[in-house]
Protein backbone atom coordinates (compact mmCIF):
# COMPACT_ATOMS: atom_id res chain seq x y z
CA UNK A 1 0.00 0.00 0.00
CA UNK A 2 1.44 3.44 -0.94
CA UNK A 3 0.96 5.26 1.99
CA UNK A 4 -0.31 8.72 2.34
CA UNK A 5 -0.80 9.02 5.73
CA UNK A 6 0.05 6.59 8.77
CA UNK A 7 -0.86 6.90 12.49
CA UNK A 8 0.00 4.48 15.96
CA UNK A 9 -2.12 5.12 18.85
CA UNK A 10 -0.80 3.41 21.84
CA UNK A 11 -3.74 2.96 24.67
CA UNK A 12 -4.88 0.63 27.59
CA UNK A 13 -7.64 -2.18 26.59
CA UNK A 14 -10.15 0.46 28.37
CA UNK A 15 -13.95 0.81 27.08
CA UNK A 16 -13.48 4.57 28.03
CA UNK A 17 -11.12 4.49 25.01
CA UNK A 18 -13.54 3.31 22.49
CA UNK A 19 -15.55 6.81 21.86
CA UNK A 20 -12.28 8.83 21.54
CA UNK A 21 -10.78 6.12 18.80
CA UNK A 22 -13.81 5.55 17.15
CA UNK A 23 -14.07 9.59 16.55
CA UNK A 24 -11.09 10.27 15.63
CA UNK A 25 -11.30 7.63 13.14
CA UNK A 26 -14.33 9.20 11.68
CA UNK A 27 -13.17 12.56 11.80
CA UNK A 28 -10.00 11.68 10.00
CA UNK A 29 -11.58 9.72 7.24
CA UNK A 30 -14.62 12.39 6.95
CA UNK A 31 -12.11 15.07 5.65
CA UNK A 32 -10.45 12.94 3.38
CA UNK A 33 -11.33 13.42 -0.48
CA UNK A 34 -12.10 9.48 -0.84
CA UNK A 35 -14.46 9.60 1.50
CA UNK A 36 -16.15 12.22 0.55
CA UNK A 37 -19.87 12.45 0.27
CA UNK A 38 -19.57 8.83 1.43
CA UNK A 39 -21.17 8.72 5.14
CA UNK A 40 -21.96 4.86 4.85
CA UNK A 41 -18.68 4.24 3.64
CA UNK A 42 -18.00 6.29 6.80
CA UNK A 43 -20.46 4.31 9.00
CA UNK A 44 -19.14 0.73 8.07
CA UNK A 45 -15.19 1.38 8.63
CA UNK A 46 -16.20 3.32 12.05
CA UNK A 47 -18.11 0.31 12.50
CA UNK A 48 -15.50 -2.72 11.69
CA UNK A 49 -12.97 -0.44 13.82
CA UNK A 50 -15.50 -0.18 17.00
CA UNK A 51 -15.83 -3.88 16.86
CA UNK A 52 -12.28 -4.62 16.68
CA UNK A 53 -11.24 -2.91 19.98
CA UNK A 54 -14.35 -3.81 21.58
CA UNK A 55 -13.41 -7.12 20.75
CA UNK A 56 -9.95 -6.99 22.02
CA UNK A 57 -10.71 -5.23 25.05
CA UNK A 58 -13.73 -7.51 26.11
CA UNK A 59 -12.45 -10.76 24.69
CA UNK A 60 -8.52 -10.77 24.35
CA UNK A 61 -8.12 -8.73 27.89
CA UNK A 62 -11.58 -10.19 28.92
CA UNK A 63 -12.25 -6.64 30.04
CA UNK A 64 -10.01 -6.92 33.32
CA UNK A 65 -6.44 -7.01 32.53
CA UNK A 66 -6.32 -3.36 30.81
CA UNK A 67 -3.53 -4.53 28.42
CA UNK A 68 -1.83 -2.36 25.85
CA UNK A 69 -3.77 -2.16 22.22
CA UNK A 70 -1.70 -0.33 19.80
CA UNK A 71 -3.54 0.19 16.65
CA UNK A 72 -2.07 1.43 13.13
CA UNK A 73 -4.16 3.23 10.76
CA UNK A 74 -2.99 3.81 7.41
CA UNK A 75 -4.82 5.63 5.02
CA UNK A 76 -3.59 5.32 1.16
CA UNK A 77 -4.54 6.35 -2.31
CA UNK A 78 -6.77 3.42 -2.84
CA UNK A 79 -7.08 1.80 0.50
CA UNK A 80 -7.02 2.05 4.53
CA UNK A 81 -5.47 -0.14 6.79
CA UNK A 82 -6.14 -0.76 10.44
CA UNK A 83 -3.49 -2.64 12.08
CA UNK A 84 -4.74 -3.51 16.07
CA UNK A 85 -2.01 -5.50 18.26
CA UNK A 86 -2.89 -6.84 21.30
CA UNK A 87 -0.42 -9.48 24.39
CA UNK A 88 -3.94 -10.94 25.69
CA UNK A 89 -5.42 -14.17 24.87
CA UNK A 90 -5.71 -15.36 21.40
CA UNK A 91 -8.12 -17.29 19.27
CA UNK A 92 -8.84 -18.77 15.76
CA UNK A 93 -11.51 -16.73 13.48
CA UNK A 94 -11.85 -19.45 11.40
CA UNK A 95 -13.35 -21.59 14.16
CA UNK A 96 -16.01 -18.88 14.89
CA UNK A 97 -19.16 -19.72 13.33
CA UNK A 98 -21.28 -17.41 11.48
CA UNK A 99 -24.33 -16.17 13.00
CA UNK A 100 -27.55 -18.16 12.48
CA UNK A 101 -29.61 -14.41 10.91
CA UNK A 102 -32.11 -16.15 11.67
CA UNK A 103 -31.84 -17.04 15.42
CA UNK A 104 -31.08 -13.39 16.14
CA UNK A 105 -28.78 -13.71 19.57
CA UNK A 106 -27.01 -11.29 21.74
CA UNK A 107 -24.11 -11.92 20.49
CA UNK A 108 -21.44 -13.42 17.72
CA UNK A 109 -21.96 -10.77 15.09
CA UNK A 110 -19.11 -8.95 15.90
CA UNK A 111 -16.43 -10.78 13.19
CA UNK A 112 -18.82 -11.57 11.17
CA UNK A 113 -19.59 -7.68 10.85
CA UNK A 114 -15.87 -6.62 10.48
CA UNK A 115 -15.95 -9.03 7.40
CA UNK A 116 -19.09 -7.94 5.76
CA UNK A 117 -17.81 -4.48 5.62
CA UNK A 118 -14.27 -4.74 5.16
CA UNK A 119 -12.34 -6.57 2.37
CA UNK A 120 -10.21 -8.34 4.09
CA UNK A 121 -9.86 -9.74 7.38
CA UNK A 122 -6.32 -11.05 8.93
CA UNK A 123 -5.74 -12.48 12.10
CA UNK A 124 -2.58 -13.85 13.38
CA UNK A 125 -0.66 -14.61 16.75
CA UNK A 126 3.10 -14.07 16.93
CA UNK A 127 5.42 -16.57 18.99
CA UNK A 128 6.34 -13.50 21.51
CA UNK A 129 2.36 -13.94 22.46
CA UNK A 130 1.42 -10.37 19.97
CA UNK A 131 -1.37 -11.17 18.01
CA UNK A 132 -2.22 -8.88 15.13
CA UNK A 133 -5.60 -7.96 13.48
CA UNK A 134 -5.37 -6.52 10.04
CA UNK A 135 -8.53 -4.89 8.14
CA UNK A 136 -8.43 -3.77 5.18
CA UNK A 137 -10.56 -1.28 2.68
CA UNK A 138 -10.48 -0.89 -0.79
CA UNK A 139 -11.88 2.58 -2.06
CA UNK A 140 -14.73 2.30 -4.27
CA UNK A 141 -13.32 3.29 -7.58
CA UNK A 142 -16.76 4.48 -9.15
CA UNK A 143 -18.98 6.98 -7.81
CA UNK A 144 -21.56 6.30 -5.69
CA UNK A 145 -21.89 5.47 -1.76
CA UNK A 146 -21.32 1.55 -2.01
CA UNK A 147 -19.78 -0.42 1.17
CA UNK B 1 -30.13 7.89 27.99
CA UNK B 2 -33.61 8.56 29.21
CA UNK B 3 -36.63 7.01 30.31
CA UNK B 4 -39.91 8.44 29.92
CA UNK B 5 -43.61 7.27 30.58
CA UNK B 6 -46.52 8.67 27.88
CA UNK B 7 -49.95 7.39 28.61
CA UNK B 8 -48.93 3.89 29.55
CA UNK B 9 -46.27 3.23 26.95
CA UNK B 10 -42.07 3.79 28.13
CA UNK B 11 -40.26 5.58 26.08
CA UNK B 12 -36.80 4.92 26.02
CA UNK B 13 -34.26 7.61 24.50
CA UNK B 14 -31.24 6.59 23.60
CA UNK B 15 -28.01 9.10 23.18
CA UNK B 16 -26.06 9.84 20.07
CA UNK B 17 -24.22 6.70 20.41
CA UNK B 18 -25.10 2.60 21.34
CA UNK B 19 -22.12 0.98 21.79
CA UNK B 20 -20.54 -0.97 23.84
CA UNK B 21 -19.96 1.36 26.43
CA UNK B 22 -23.99 1.88 27.15
CA UNK B 23 -24.84 -1.30 26.01
CA UNK B 24 -25.14 -2.67 29.66
CA UNK B 25 -27.03 0.32 31.19
CA UNK B 26 -29.66 -0.59 28.27
CA UNK B 27 -30.19 -4.43 29.04
CA UNK B 28 -30.24 -3.27 32.46
CA UNK B 29 -32.97 -0.83 32.41
CA UNK B 30 -35.23 -2.50 30.11
CA UNK B 31 -35.13 -5.76 32.34
CA UNK B 32 -36.17 -3.66 35.60
CA UNK B 33 -38.99 -2.72 33.07
CA UNK B 34 -39.54 -6.26 32.61
CA UNK B 35 -40.29 -7.14 35.50
CA UNK B 36 -43.72 -5.75 35.43
CA UNK B 37 -46.31 -7.55 32.83
CA UNK B 38 -47.33 -6.63 29.15
CA UNK B 39 -45.04 -3.23 29.38
CA UNK B 40 -45.27 -1.53 26.42
CA UNK B 41 -41.79 -0.06 25.38
CA UNK B 42 -40.56 2.36 22.24
CA UNK B 43 -37.01 2.75 22.06
CA UNK B 44 -36.57 5.98 20.34
CA UNK B 45 -33.49 6.33 18.25
CA UNK B 46 -33.36 10.06 16.96
CA UNK B 47 -30.62 10.94 18.62
CA UNK B 48 -28.66 8.07 18.40
CA UNK B 49 -26.57 8.44 15.15
CA UNK B 50 -24.37 5.05 15.46
CA UNK B 51 -25.58 1.56 16.84
CA UNK B 52 -22.58 -1.48 16.88
CA UNK B 53 -23.14 -5.50 17.61
CA UNK B 54 -23.36 -4.76 21.56
CA UNK B 55 -25.94 -1.85 20.55
CA UNK B 56 -28.28 -4.59 18.64
CA UNK B 57 -27.63 -7.22 20.95
CA UNK B 58 -28.99 -4.95 23.97
CA UNK B 59 -32.12 -4.39 21.49
CA UNK B 60 -32.23 -8.23 20.81
CA UNK B 61 -32.01 -8.96 25.21
CA UNK B 62 -34.26 -6.02 25.17
CA UNK B 63 -37.47 -7.19 22.82
CA UNK B 64 -36.33 -10.52 24.57
CA UNK B 65 -37.38 -9.41 28.22
CA UNK B 66 -40.47 -7.72 27.22
CA UNK B 67 -41.96 -10.16 25.02
CA UNK B 68 -40.94 -12.64 27.70
CA UNK B 69 -43.31 -10.51 30.54
CA UNK B 70 -46.08 -10.48 27.80
CA UNK B 71 -45.00 -6.94 27.12
CA UNK B 72 -43.92 -5.53 23.42
CA UNK B 73 -41.21 -3.29 22.18
CA UNK B 74 -40.89 -1.17 19.04
CA UNK B 75 -38.07 0.70 17.54
CA UNK B 76 -38.73 4.52 16.23
CA UNK B 77 -36.19 6.95 14.34
CA UNK B 78 -33.55 4.86 13.15
CA UNK B 79 -30.57 7.04 11.50
CA UNK B 80 -29.45 5.59 8.29
CA UNK B 81 -26.67 4.04 9.65
CA UNK B 82 -28.61 1.87 12.05
CA UNK B 83 -30.95 0.62 9.38
CA UNK B 84 -27.81 -0.26 7.37
CA UNK B 85 -26.93 -2.33 10.31
CA UNK B 86 -30.43 -3.58 10.64
CA UNK B 87 -30.64 -5.11 7.25
CA UNK B 88 -27.24 -6.10 7.35
CA UNK B 89 -27.56 -8.45 10.32
CA UNK B 90 -31.39 -8.74 9.29
CA UNK B 91 -32.74 -7.55 12.44
CA UNK B 92 -35.37 -5.22 10.63
CA UNK B 93 -37.14 -8.53 10.62
CA UNK B 94 -37.06 -8.67 13.43
CA UNK B 95 -37.78 -5.35 15.11
CA UNK B 96 -40.93 -3.24 14.64
CA UNK B 97 -39.06 -0.44 13.20
CA UNK B 98 -41.24 2.75 12.85
CA UNK B 99 -39.89 6.12 10.78
CA UNK B 100 -41.35 8.32 13.39
CA UNK B 101 -42.66 8.31 16.91
CA UNK B 102 -46.39 8.49 16.34
CA UNK B 103 -46.16 5.68 14.36
CA UNK B 104 -44.33 3.62 16.97
CA UNK B 105 -46.96 4.85 19.67
CA UNK B 106 -49.94 4.55 17.55
CA UNK B 107 -48.66 0.71 16.78
CA UNK B 108 -49.74 -0.14 20.41
CA UNK B 109 -53.09 1.80 20.70
CA UNK B 110 -54.58 0.13 17.43
CA UNK B 111 -53.45 -3.76 18.70
CA UNK C 1 1.94 12.19 38.63
CA UNK C 2 -0.29 8.96 39.27
CA UNK C 3 -1.34 8.09 36.44
CA UNK C 4 -4.61 6.19 35.77
CA UNK C 5 -4.64 6.71 31.70
CA UNK C 6 -2.05 6.97 29.51
CA UNK C 7 -1.93 7.44 25.57
CA UNK C 8 0.68 7.64 22.94
CA UNK C 9 -0.40 8.71 19.57
CA UNK C 10 2.00 9.28 16.70
CA UNK C 11 1.48 11.11 13.76
CA UNK C 12 2.96 13.01 11.22
CA UNK C 13 2.64 16.73 11.38
CA UNK C 14 -0.38 17.45 9.30
CA UNK C 15 -3.06 19.78 9.73
CA UNK C 16 -5.61 17.09 9.00
CA UNK C 17 -5.17 15.89 11.90
CA UNK C 18 -5.75 18.59 13.90
CA UNK C 19 -9.80 17.79 14.19
CA UNK C 20 -9.40 14.13 14.45
CA UNK C 21 -6.79 14.73 17.73
CA UNK C 22 -8.89 17.77 19.22
CA UNK C 23 -11.97 15.51 19.04
CA UNK C 24 -10.41 12.48 20.64
CA UNK C 25 -8.98 14.78 23.95
CA UNK C 26 -12.37 16.13 24.34
CA UNK C 27 -14.42 12.95 24.15
CA UNK C 28 -12.08 11.33 25.94
CA UNK C 29 -11.79 14.31 28.64
CA UNK C 30 -16.03 14.49 28.64
CA UNK C 31 -15.91 10.63 29.71
CA UNK C 32 -13.83 11.15 32.59
CA UNK C 33 -15.84 11.97 36.03
CA UNK C 34 -12.92 14.90 37.13
CA UNK C 35 -14.63 16.92 33.88
CA UNK C 36 -18.42 16.05 34.65
CA UNK C 37 -20.56 19.43 34.24
CA UNK C 38 -16.88 21.22 33.56
CA UNK C 39 -17.59 22.08 29.77
CA UNK C 40 -15.12 25.26 29.99
CA UNK C 41 -12.51 23.05 31.46
CA UNK C 42 -12.74 20.83 28.33
CA UNK C 43 -13.13 23.69 26.23
CA UNK C 44 -9.89 25.80 27.32
CA UNK C 45 -7.94 22.06 27.73
CA UNK C 46 -8.70 20.69 23.93
CA UNK C 47 -7.63 25.18 23.12
CA UNK C 48 -4.35 24.10 24.38
CA UNK C 49 -4.08 21.21 23.04
CA UNK C 50 -4.85 22.66 19.81
CA UNK C 51 -2.13 25.48 19.67
CA UNK C 52 0.55 23.23 20.85
CA UNK C 53 0.04 21.11 17.61
CA UNK C 54 -0.63 23.56 15.52
CA UNK C 55 2.44 25.29 16.64
CA UNK C 56 4.26 22.33 16.02
CA UNK C 57 2.81 22.08 12.36
CA UNK C 58 3.11 25.47 11.40
CA UNK C 59 6.34 26.39 12.98
CA UNK C 60 8.40 23.23 14.16
CA UNK C 61 7.85 22.10 11.02
CA UNK C 62 7.36 25.48 9.11
CA UNK C 63 4.15 23.66 7.48
CA UNK C 64 5.83 21.89 4.91
CA UNK C 65 8.36 18.95 5.99
CA UNK C 66 5.29 17.03 7.35
CA UNK C 67 7.98 15.13 10.43
CA UNK C 68 6.69 13.18 13.20
CA UNK C 69 5.07 14.40 16.23
CA UNK C 70 5.02 12.07 19.60
CA UNK C 71 1.87 13.21 21.66
CA UNK C 72 1.23 11.20 25.24
CA UNK C 73 -1.72 11.71 27.18
CA UNK C 74 -1.82 11.19 30.78
CA UNK C 75 -4.38 11.36 33.37
CA UNK C 76 -3.94 11.24 36.82
CA UNK C 77 -6.49 12.08 39.82
CA UNK C 78 -5.28 15.27 40.30
CA UNK C 79 -3.64 16.07 36.93
CA UNK C 80 -3.73 15.81 33.24
CA UNK C 81 -0.54 16.11 30.85
CA UNK C 82 -0.12 16.67 27.65
CA UNK C 83 3.74 16.17 26.45
CA UNK C 84 4.23 16.82 22.53
CA UNK C 85 7.50 15.81 21.10
CA UNK C 86 8.95 17.05 17.61
CA UNK C 87 12.17 16.68 15.35
CA UNK C 88 11.98 20.31 13.73
CA UNK C 89 12.82 23.83 14.18
CA UNK C 90 13.24 24.25 18.18
CA UNK C 91 12.86 27.74 19.44
CA UNK C 92 12.89 29.50 23.12
CA UNK C 93 9.58 30.30 24.20
CA UNK C 94 11.20 32.70 26.71
CA UNK C 95 12.14 34.88 24.02
CA UNK C 96 8.28 35.12 23.12
CA UNK C 97 6.80 38.66 23.66
CA UNK C 98 3.53 38.12 25.05
CA UNK C 99 0.70 39.99 22.96
CA UNK C 100 -0.11 43.49 23.30
CA UNK C 101 -3.91 42.95 23.97
CA UNK C 102 -5.00 46.52 23.19
CA UNK C 103 -2.97 46.28 19.71
CA UNK C 104 -4.96 43.40 18.51
CA UNK C 105 -2.88 41.27 15.97
CA UNK C 106 -3.26 38.58 13.49
CA UNK C 107 -1.22 36.17 15.55
CA UNK C 108 0.69 36.10 18.61
CA UNK C 109 -1.44 34.61 20.71
CA UNK C 110 -0.91 30.64 20.76
CA UNK C 111 1.70 30.28 23.87
CA UNK C 112 0.07 33.16 25.57
CA UNK C 113 -3.28 30.77 25.70
CA UNK C 114 -1.31 27.86 26.47
CA UNK C 115 -0.05 29.35 29.64
CA UNK C 116 -3.11 31.23 30.32
CA UNK C 117 -5.07 27.94 30.59
CA UNK C 118 -2.84 25.57 31.83
CA UNK C 119 -1.04 25.33 35.09
CA UNK C 120 2.01 24.53 33.57
CA UNK C 121 3.94 25.15 30.66
CA UNK C 122 7.42 23.32 29.61
CA UNK C 123 9.78 23.07 26.81
CA UNK C 124 13.15 21.94 26.21
CA UNK C 125 15.47 20.60 23.67
CA UNK C 126 17.19 17.58 23.36
CA UNK C 127 20.92 17.21 22.13
CA UNK C 128 19.70 14.90 19.40
CA UNK C 129 17.54 17.25 18.07
CA UNK C 130 14.53 16.29 19.80
CA UNK C 131 12.33 19.18 21.06
CA UNK C 132 9.48 18.59 24.20
CA UNK C 133 6.48 20.50 24.99
CA UNK C 134 4.60 19.43 28.30
CA UNK C 135 1.40 21.11 28.94
CA UNK C 136 -0.12 20.02 32.82
CA UNK C 137 -3.37 20.91 34.07
CA UNK C 138 -4.45 20.42 37.72
CA UNK C 139 -8.11 19.52 38.06
CA UNK C 140 -9.99 21.85 40.38
CA UNK C 141 -10.85 20.52 43.66
CA UNK C 142 -13.52 22.65 44.31
CA UNK C 143 -17.25 22.37 42.56
CA UNK C 144 -18.23 25.08 39.85
CA UNK C 145 -16.88 25.28 35.98
CA UNK C 146 -13.48 27.49 36.99
CA UNK C 147 -10.55 27.13 34.51
CA UNK D 1 -18.79 28.11 5.45
CA UNK D 2 -21.54 29.46 3.92
CA UNK D 3 -21.97 32.94 2.65
CA UNK D 4 -25.37 34.62 1.31
CA UNK D 5 -26.41 37.83 0.78
CA UNK D 6 -29.24 39.43 2.58
CA UNK D 7 -30.84 43.13 1.75
CA UNK D 8 -27.58 44.51 1.22
CA UNK D 9 -25.87 42.43 4.00
CA UNK D 10 -23.21 39.41 3.79
CA UNK D 11 -23.35 36.56 6.17
CA UNK D 12 -20.97 34.13 6.44
CA UNK D 13 -21.67 31.49 8.43
CA UNK D 14 -19.08 29.42 9.78
CA UNK D 15 -19.07 25.58 10.46
CA UNK D 16 -18.77 23.84 13.84
CA UNK D 17 -14.74 24.71 14.22
CA UNK D 18 -12.99 28.01 13.34
CA UNK D 19 -9.36 26.77 13.88
CA UNK D 20 -6.27 26.41 11.56
CA UNK D 21 -8.01 24.04 9.15
CA UNK D 22 -10.40 26.83 7.57
CA UNK D 23 -8.88 30.30 9.38
CA UNK D 24 -7.36 30.82 5.37
CA UNK D 25 -10.32 30.42 3.81
CA UNK D 26 -12.22 32.79 6.14
CA UNK D 27 -9.32 35.22 5.65
CA UNK D 28 -9.25 34.60 1.82
CA UNK D 29 -13.34 35.01 1.23
CA UNK D 30 -13.43 38.25 3.09
CA UNK D 31 -10.76 39.94 1.44
CA UNK D 32 -12.83 39.11 -1.95
CA UNK D 33 -15.88 40.34 -0.32
CA UNK D 34 -13.29 43.53 1.03
CA UNK D 35 -12.59 44.30 -2.52
CA UNK D 36 -16.07 46.11 -2.80
CA UNK D 37 -16.14 49.07 -0.56
CA UNK D 38 -18.36 49.34 2.28
CA UNK D 39 -19.15 46.21 2.82
CA UNK D 40 -21.23 45.18 5.49
CA UNK D 41 -20.24 41.79 6.66
CA UNK D 42 -22.02 39.55 9.78
CA UNK D 43 -20.37 36.85 10.86
CA UNK D 44 -22.38 34.13 12.37
CA UNK D 45 -20.83 31.98 14.40
CA UNK D 46 -23.85 29.84 16.04
CA UNK D 47 -22.74 26.84 14.27
CA UNK D 48 -19.38 27.09 15.66
CA UNK D 49 -18.66 25.37 18.94
CA UNK D 50 -14.66 26.17 18.94
CA UNK D 51 -12.12 28.71 18.03
CA UNK D 52 -8.62 28.63 17.82
CA UNK D 53 -6.09 31.45 17.88
CA UNK D 54 -5.96 30.92 14.08
CA UNK D 55 -9.77 31.32 14.33
CA UNK D 56 -9.23 34.53 15.75
CA UNK D 57 -6.63 36.08 14.00
CA UNK D 58 -8.79 35.25 10.87
CA UNK D 59 -11.39 37.47 12.44
CA UNK D 60 -8.93 40.43 13.24
CA UNK D 61 -7.69 40.16 9.93
CA UNK D 62 -11.38 40.25 8.62
CA UNK D 63 -11.88 43.10 10.37
CA UNK D 64 -9.41 45.08 9.04
CA UNK D 65 -10.02 44.38 5.12
CA UNK D 66 -13.75 45.40 5.86
CA UNK D 67 -12.65 48.41 7.83
CA UNK D 68 -9.95 49.89 5.40
CA UNK D 69 -12.68 49.72 1.90
CA UNK D 70 -14.96 51.59 4.86
CA UNK D 71 -17.23 48.42 5.35
CA UNK D 72 -17.76 47.21 8.63
CA UNK D 73 -18.40 43.33 10.45
CA UNK D 74 -20.07 42.17 13.13
CA UNK D 75 -20.00 39.31 15.10
CA UNK D 76 -23.20 37.34 15.72
CA UNK D 77 -23.94 34.31 18.72
CA UNK D 78 -20.77 33.51 19.63
CA UNK D 79 -20.63 30.02 21.66
CA UNK D 80 -19.91 30.02 25.13
CA UNK D 81 -16.21 28.76 24.48
CA UNK D 82 -15.87 31.44 21.77
CA UNK D 83 -17.01 34.24 24.44
CA UNK D 84 -14.34 33.04 26.91
CA UNK D 85 -11.74 32.99 24.46
CA UNK D 86 -12.78 36.96 23.09
CA UNK D 87 -12.98 37.99 27.15
CA UNK D 88 -9.59 36.58 27.54
CA UNK D 89 -7.95 37.48 24.57
CA UNK D 90 -9.74 41.09 25.19
CA UNK D 91 -11.51 40.90 21.52
CA UNK D 92 -14.62 41.54 23.00
CA UNK D 93 -13.97 45.06 23.03
CA UNK D 94 -12.45 45.05 19.52
CA UNK D 95 -15.26 43.72 17.59
CA UNK D 96 -19.59 44.44 17.88
CA UNK D 97 -20.61 41.04 19.01
CA UNK D 98 -24.41 40.12 19.27
CA UNK D 99 -26.51 37.32 20.49
CA UNK D 100 -28.25 36.94 18.11
CA UNK D 101 -28.85 37.80 13.62
CA UNK D 102 -31.53 39.99 14.35
CA UNK D 103 -29.71 42.08 16.52
CA UNK D 104 -26.22 42.43 14.03
CA UNK D 105 -28.04 42.86 11.06
CA UNK D 106 -30.21 46.01 12.29
CA UNK D 107 -26.61 47.61 13.83
CA UNK D 108 -26.47 48.11 10.41
CA UNK D 109 -29.26 49.81 9.45
CA UNK D 110 -30.02 51.72 12.39
CA UNK D 111 -26.31 53.56 11.62
N1 LIG E 1 -9.68 -9.96 19.63
C1 LIG E 1 -10.08 -11.15 20.14
N2 LIG E 1 -9.27 -11.83 21.00
C2 LIG E 1 -9.66 -13.01 21.50
N3 LIG E 1 -10.82 -13.61 21.20
C3 LIG E 1 -11.66 -13.00 20.36
C4 LIG E 1 -11.33 -11.75 19.79
N4 LIG E 1 -12.35 -11.38 18.99
C5 LIG E 1 -13.25 -12.35 19.05
N5 LIG E 1 -12.86 -13.35 19.88
C6 LIG E 1 -13.59 -14.60 20.15
O1 LIG E 1 -14.48 -14.83 19.06
C7 LIG E 1 -15.83 -14.86 19.51
C8 LIG E 1 -16.76 -14.20 18.51
O2 LIG E 1 -16.53 -12.81 18.47
P1 LIG E 1 -17.62 -11.84 17.85
O3 LIG E 1 -18.01 -12.33 16.52
O4 LIG E 1 -17.05 -10.46 17.89
O5 LIG E 1 -18.89 -11.93 18.79
P2 LIG E 1 -19.01 -11.59 20.34
O6 LIG E 1 -17.94 -10.60 20.67
O7 LIG E 1 -20.37 -11.02 20.49
O8 LIG E 1 -18.84 -12.89 21.07
C9 LIG E 1 -15.81 -14.19 20.86
O9 LIG E 1 -16.84 -14.64 21.70
C10 LIG E 1 -14.44 -14.55 21.39
O10 LIG E 1 -14.44 -15.82 21.97
N1 LIG F 1 6.40 24.36 18.52
C1 LIG F 1 7.12 25.39 18.05
N2 LIG F 1 8.29 25.16 17.39
C2 LIG F 1 9.02 26.17 16.92
N3 LIG F 1 8.70 27.46 17.07
C3 LIG F 1 7.57 27.76 17.72
C4 LIG F 1 6.72 26.75 18.24
N4 LIG F 1 5.67 27.34 18.84
C5 LIG F 1 5.86 28.66 18.70
N5 LIG F 1 6.99 28.94 18.03
C6 LIG F 1 7.53 30.28 17.74
O1 LIG F 1 6.96 31.19 18.66
C7 LIG F 1 6.21 32.20 18.00
C8 LIG F 1 4.96 32.55 18.79
O2 LIG F 1 4.03 31.48 18.75
P1 LIG F 1 2.51 31.70 19.11
O3 LIG F 1 2.42 32.44 20.39
O4 LIG F 1 1.83 30.40 19.06
O5 LIG F 1 1.94 32.67 17.98
P2 LIG F 1 1.85 32.41 16.41
O6 LIG F 1 1.84 30.93 16.20
O7 LIG F 1 0.59 33.06 16.00
O8 LIG F 1 3.07 33.08 15.82
C9 LIG F 1 5.94 31.65 16.63
O9 LIG F 1 5.77 32.66 15.68
C10 LIG F 1 7.16 30.79 16.37
O10 LIG F 1 8.21 31.58 15.89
Amino acid sequence: MDDELSVKIEVPAEIILLRPLDHFVRILLGQLPAFSGREQLINNIELAFDEAFTNIQRHAYRSQHKGPVTIEIKVGPHSLEFRFEDQGQSFDPSSVQPPDLDQPAEGGLGIWLMRQVMDEFHYHSEADGKNVLRLIKRFPQHDGDSA
Amino acid sequence: MKIEERDGITIITTDERLDAVVAPQLKEAVSKLAEQAETKLVIDLEHTRFIDSSGCGALVASLRAIIKSNGDMKIANPSPQAKTLFQLTRLHRVFEIFDDMDAAVKSFTSS
